[in-house]
């Protein structure tokens, strides 16, 4: 399950030349606004000809200009959630949920029932969309994509226009597809959050072409990334083991640097799984500290340091086999005198790492 | 017993509808301007029997071998009048030059179209040989047919109009100021004729019937002349 | 109200509904793929087919009748070739009463279904594509439904108009009793008869009450359409 | 094509355009009134306004005739009414050629003008209450220029029916040369003499021009009016 | 300048019941979805008439259903910020500035060429809304509803829409506009950072009534409002004054408890503003912590523990004058044994105070 984009296209002013190859899992495309990131995925979609170039998925070609093909929209069987759930408002969610079935050249992997289990809307069916709050409307329109067994899931910023309790609600499910389902998606997003918790591969666009292309955690961690997420958003994102649930609420892990302790997660020990520490979030300190509330430290060695734009330094650190990132002031940098090369050690706050930081991967 | 199919011109209406109720056979018959009904019949319409308003379509249909010309006859003649609204109080008599001008005054006179429609062009006649028409002609308010002329006058927009006298005669509401002279416009006939190739038996038949001199009464009662009468 | 209407005139407004009801029906299909070419296709001659779709509405009636008369007469093009090939007549027949109505009422309709589709949101339609379904389905299935307030509207305008259409009908199919005489065409002829005005008058009166029922009941609908759209 | 017409011709055609001209714009404020009350407002007798707007077109239009020169016929209700307190008289003259035209073509414009005003968002007209503005002063200035493209096509199409009306403005007022001689009536003159239907064919071709010219330019100019909202 | 809200209105399911007085300044409206929000400002412009109760501005009544009273929307002199803009879209930015001018009583308090200024849309005057972006188009409705001069301006979501490069646009602009007019403004948000940047004022809706308003920095400091506000977003407000800018690029700070360093502020020395500490992301610690890369350290006294629903405790401390709040583990919290009446140095790093939570106020 793979999908090639290699296109060239003319949109206003802007040139888009946009290449890159999206292995299976959830593949981001992440950008400002403007970029050509929705450009993109109607292209993949057949909602859009492309100037030129050629898409693959699973290897077959559905568009190419050089053998002047180009496989229509309802024969791509691509499963597009838009930003605006667009569910026809005449039919009720069943009909929905239903509507692609009959196209759909095999049985879909799972059933209505499974896939309205799974996203926790089997009570809805027989109301109409026009009574559904914004959540709810949002999964039916993801069940309706995944019923109509498309080769690729296509979402376009599927939560933007949610508030974050709705967003809460609905992440969960779309971690439940990427990992029960072998579906590829190609999700674009704003939002840092949301694709380090379900990205497997990120594709950053800048000025309509591909900036930087890799697994999440590369991207993500990329110190040089840092103007395009934006300071508050930079940070690591660590390849994490689950090691045991304790009494008190908390989950231990272990990462390849050593152990944290994390609000109880509901994934069972052994899991495979990864976490995500903001660069803003980690203190550091040369002595080991003690008597802290804080009960997250990770030994380090710093790799380089990074003067941001204003009085903040980015520090890179090896930790383990992985990379953290640590943001703090000049001030402190100098006091402490850190340099490349120097040990030392990371203070994460256990509740600073976000529930909604931590996906299964 | 063969229905009839009978496009008669609309001004026959009364009578005719009275006059097919004691017919025997049922008779269908479809009302309307005799340029409509004869330009059907130029474009198959299945009718029986043609009577015509207007000898100029019928002759029409004669040239395009439409008719039975044979069978052709000249059912009913028909007089002008001339007519005065409820509230006005006419002292004027039809006569060469007679003043109707004055009589109109700043109003009208309700005619049917006068190049178009037969009463009109029939009123358009007497009045020119009467040496009037000059005089009115600015203030004629034509109409698409004679019976909205009569209209304008019964409801009073109009004092005066040219019409048919079987018009005037059902009219309870105008008066009568006159009869244009006979000479002073071509003789009113409505001719009748059978369509070729049609229903030439029944279309006679009622023809006939129509020709008999029970019918000729109700025609008469209706205010038609009959062609005997010396039109 | 049996007593009220004679025979003669019952028979003209059960063909004048007969007449209007499929004139509106044999318009529909006709006016949903034109008003949606209108309203959704760029293709060469699309003023010239919108003007073509309003001409009834600007031509006096009668000249409307009359081209009909030229056109699907039995001399006429397509009317001679109708009978040649199927043995359809349509002049003076209520077939042809239907057609004149259609004719007349068209434009009307064809403005409200392409009001009505120009307000599909076309990314309903694109969604549809993208689960499978093929383009005449999509129509069928989407865009046909949401515009059903419209189609309803434009429905009962068209049939409205069509109970009152004369002057074409009257000149193509003729005024034939029981055949091609509508209501209107018996309005006329009262019209045509010394103090016939209260039974023209009485005709009137019924066709208002049965256009006004439809609008209503239109109105009516409509709301309901858009009700369920809605959703509870 | 100065030859082409006759002086009477082009009287007819002068005075169809003059005419239609006027009944558009007579009838644009009462329409606008009229579709904005049926759109946004609640009140009883509504479905009996919406009836009473669609009569002229389920109508015939004789019938519809009739009854102007009953009401606004110099022994009418409204027309002696008139004609006592403003001499104004309306029968037998250009005026009210336009009346009847306008009131035929009214249903058409309402139509339009309804739809038009049914899209404006309501938060915009608030938005400007709450700016101060009082509500006449928000019709004008947010209302009014918000639906001009349902305007420019309502009017137009008024236009175009009024250029294309016979039957009620003949009934009304008549046929009088130079006054109230209208291109249809010249139509119709035509068709009723054997042999005129060259002559009545030749002034078709010219209402179809005009009505298709008054077409093409509405649809150009209510394009212009979208762009200038979309903005640059 | 004040408002004064007394209203009772029954809403499909929903009984609302809302008394409160606003004074002058900020007050935010926050609540969860539903809770009648909209509602209150719809009253306060008279677009929606409250089946009874008390509307004054200015103390002078504008809806009074014992005296029948209910002055029409545009006699009220509101100035309604909508969420969606709702700029007229066929007339040009300037024409919409001045559409209310004619109907302001008096001349506006600023003229057309101060407001575009202040708002920074001098250069946009010409163009018409439709090619304005997201955040220039909020610029003007607030800029349009300035000028209007009204008694009071409403604002329902006015960032809502907008993402979050476009918001850090808007709000010193609307901090500017608290700080140099006298206008009361109503703010509905349902962003705790939003409010906390703005408000003076804090009406807490819950199920269509008031559950708690009060001056900002004691609603938002409150413990108890945790569930309301979300765990994330819990914090405190403290007062301050910018005491010194350090050329490494840091602002000192003075609060009651000690001193605080901040990332380079525009403010000049001397005045008066506010910062927010949220509750995670303050570190505790028994002894002075050495060797940190943390700045900031205050000392507090402990004077709650509150738990929450997962493995997190809500410390409450008084730190100076001022309330400080801290989420913690129970795990930490138990091991380092803490009680009320403990001494405690807590710990923030100066980067993770936001820029956006500093206002003057
Ligand atoms: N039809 C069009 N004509 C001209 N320019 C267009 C058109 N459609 C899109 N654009 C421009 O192309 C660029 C890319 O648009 P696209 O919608 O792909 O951006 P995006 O990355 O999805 O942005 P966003 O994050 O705001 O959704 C934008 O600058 C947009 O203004
Ligand atoms: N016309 C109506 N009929 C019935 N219920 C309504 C109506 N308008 C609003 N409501 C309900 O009243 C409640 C309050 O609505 P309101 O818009 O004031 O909420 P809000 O606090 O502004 O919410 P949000 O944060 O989502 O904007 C909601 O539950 C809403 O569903
Ligand atoms: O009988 Mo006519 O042909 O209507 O004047
Ligand atoms: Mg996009
Ligand atoms: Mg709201």
């Amino acid at each position: 399950m793979s999908l090639l984009v290699d296109i060239r296209h003319r949109l206003g002013a802007l040139d888009l030349e946009i290449s890159f190859r999206a292995p299976g899992g959830v593949t981001a495309l992440f950008g400002r606004s403007g970029t050509g990131k929705t450009t993109v995925i109607n292209a993949v979609a057949g909602l859009l000809t492309p100037e030129s170039g050629r898409i693959e998925l699973d290897g077959e070609p559905v568009f190419d200009t050089r053998s002047d093909l180009s496989v229509p929209t309802h024969k791509r069987r691509v499963g597009y959630v838009f930003q605006d759930g667009r569910l026809f408002p005449h039919l009720s969610v069943r009909q929905n949920l239903t509507y692609g079935e009959r196209f759909a050249r095999a049985k879909p992997r799972a059933s209505l029932a499974e896939v309205s289990e799974l996203l926790g809307i089997s009570d809805l069916l027989e109301r109409r969309p026009g009574g559904l709050s914004g959540g709810e409307k949002q999964r039916v329109a993801i069940g309706r994509a995944l019923l109509s067994r498309p080769r690729i899931l296509l979402m376009d910023e599927p939560l933007a226009a949610l508030d974050s309790a709705r967003k809460a609600e609905i992440l969960p499910f779309l971690e439940r597809l990427r990992d029960h389902t072998d579906i590829p998606i190609l999700y674009v997003s704003h939002s840092v959050a949301e694709i380090a918790r379900l990205a497997t591969t990120v594709v950053v666009l800048e000025g309509g072409s591909v900036a930087r292309s890799g697994p999440a955690e590369h991207v993500l961690s990329d110190p040089g990334m840092v103007r395009q997420i934006g300071v508050r958003d930079a940070g690591a994102v660590l390849p994490a083991t689950i090691t045991r649930h304790h009494n008190d609420g908390l989950t231990e892990l272990s990462v390849s640097g050593g152990r944290l302790f994390l609000p109880e997660m509901d994934t069972a020990p052994g899991t495979a799984t990864r976490v995500r520490i903001l660069a803003h979030d980690v203190i550091l300190s040369r002595a080991l500290p003690q008597g802290l509330s804080a009960l997250n430290i990770l030994s380090a060695t710093i790799l380089a340091l990074r003067d941001g734009d204003g009085p903040g330094v980015i520090v890179q650190m090896q930790c383990g086999e992985d990379r953290l990132l640590a943001r703090i002031t000049r001030r402190s940098a100098d006091v402490m005198a850190l340099q490349p090369g120097d040990h030392i050690h990371a203070v994460i706050k256990s509740v600073s790492i976000a529930r909604t930081d931590v996906g299964a991967g | 017993e063969t229905p009839v199919t009978v496009f008669a011109a609309a001004s026959l209406k009364s009578a005719l509808d009275e006059l097919a109720a004691t017919y025997a056979d049922p008779v269908h018959i479809s009302y309307g301007g005799s340029s409509t009904l004869a330009r059907q019949i130029q474009h198959g319409a299945p009718a029986d029997l043609f009577i015509s308003a207007n000898a100029a379509w019928m002759d029409v249909l004669e040239q395009d071998g439409l008719i039975v010309a044979a069978s052709r006859r000249t059912l009913l003649t028909n007089r002008l009048v001339l007519i005065a609204g409820p509230d006005v109080d006419p002292d004027l008599t039809i006569e060469p030059g007679f003043d109707l001008a004055a009589a109109l005054g700043q109003d009208h006179l309700a005619m049917a179209l006068i190049d178009a429609v037969p009463a009109g062009i029939y009123g358009a006649a007497a009045l020119r040989s009467l040496g009037v028409w000059e005089q009115v002609a600015h203030r004629v308010a034509q109409t698409d047919n004679v019976r909205a002329a009569l209209m304008l006058v019964v409801l009073g927009e109009a004092p005066y109009g040219v019409v048919y006298a079987t018009d005037a005669e059902a009219s309870p509401d105008v008066r009568v100021v006159g009869m244009f002279p006979e000479g002073s416009h071509p003789p009113i006939r409505y001719p009748a004729a059978p369509i070729t190739g049609a229903n030439p038996a029944p279309a006679q038949a009622f023809l006939d019937f129509l020709l008999t001199p029970e019918a000729g009464e109700v025609f008469q009662k209706h205010g038609f002349g009959l062609p005997g009468d010396g039109a | 109200m049996s007593d009220w209407l004679g025979p003669a005139e019952w028979q003209a407004l059960a063909l004048s509904l007969w007449v209007s009801f499929f004139a509106t029906l044999l318009s529909l299909p006709f006016g949903v793929f034109i008003a949606y070419a209108l309203a959704r296709w760029q293709f060469r001659g699309k003023h010239i087919l919108n003007v073509l779709v309003h001409l009834p509405l600007i031509l006096p009636p009668v000249v409307t009748g009359y081209l009909l008369l030229l056109t699907f007469g039995r001399q006429g093009a397509i009317g001679s070739w109708l009978y040649d090939n199927f043995g359809v007549i349509l002049a003076f027949r209520w077939t042809g009463a239907v057609l004149a109505a259609a004719i007349m009422a068209f434009p009307l309709m064809v403005r409200s279904l392409r009001l009505a589709i120009e307000a599909v949101d076309p990314k309903l339609e694109q969604a549809a594509a993208t689960l499978g379904a093929p383009r005449l389905w999509v129509f069928v299935t989407v865009t046909l439904p949401l515009i059903l307030p419209g189609l309803i509207a434009g429905s009962v305008l068209a049939f409205a108009k069509a109970m009152g259409e004369f002057g074409a009908t009257i000149t193509f199919v003729s005024n034939i009793p029981g055949q091609t005489q509508t209501l209107p065409s018996a309005i006329y002829a009262f019209l045509q008869v010394p103090g016939g005005e209260g039974s023209a008058l009485r005709l009137v009166v019924v066709s208002v009450v049965v256009a006004m029922g439809a609008l209503l009941a239109s109105e009516w609908l409509a709301r309901r359409a858009v009700q369920r759209i809605a959703g509870s």
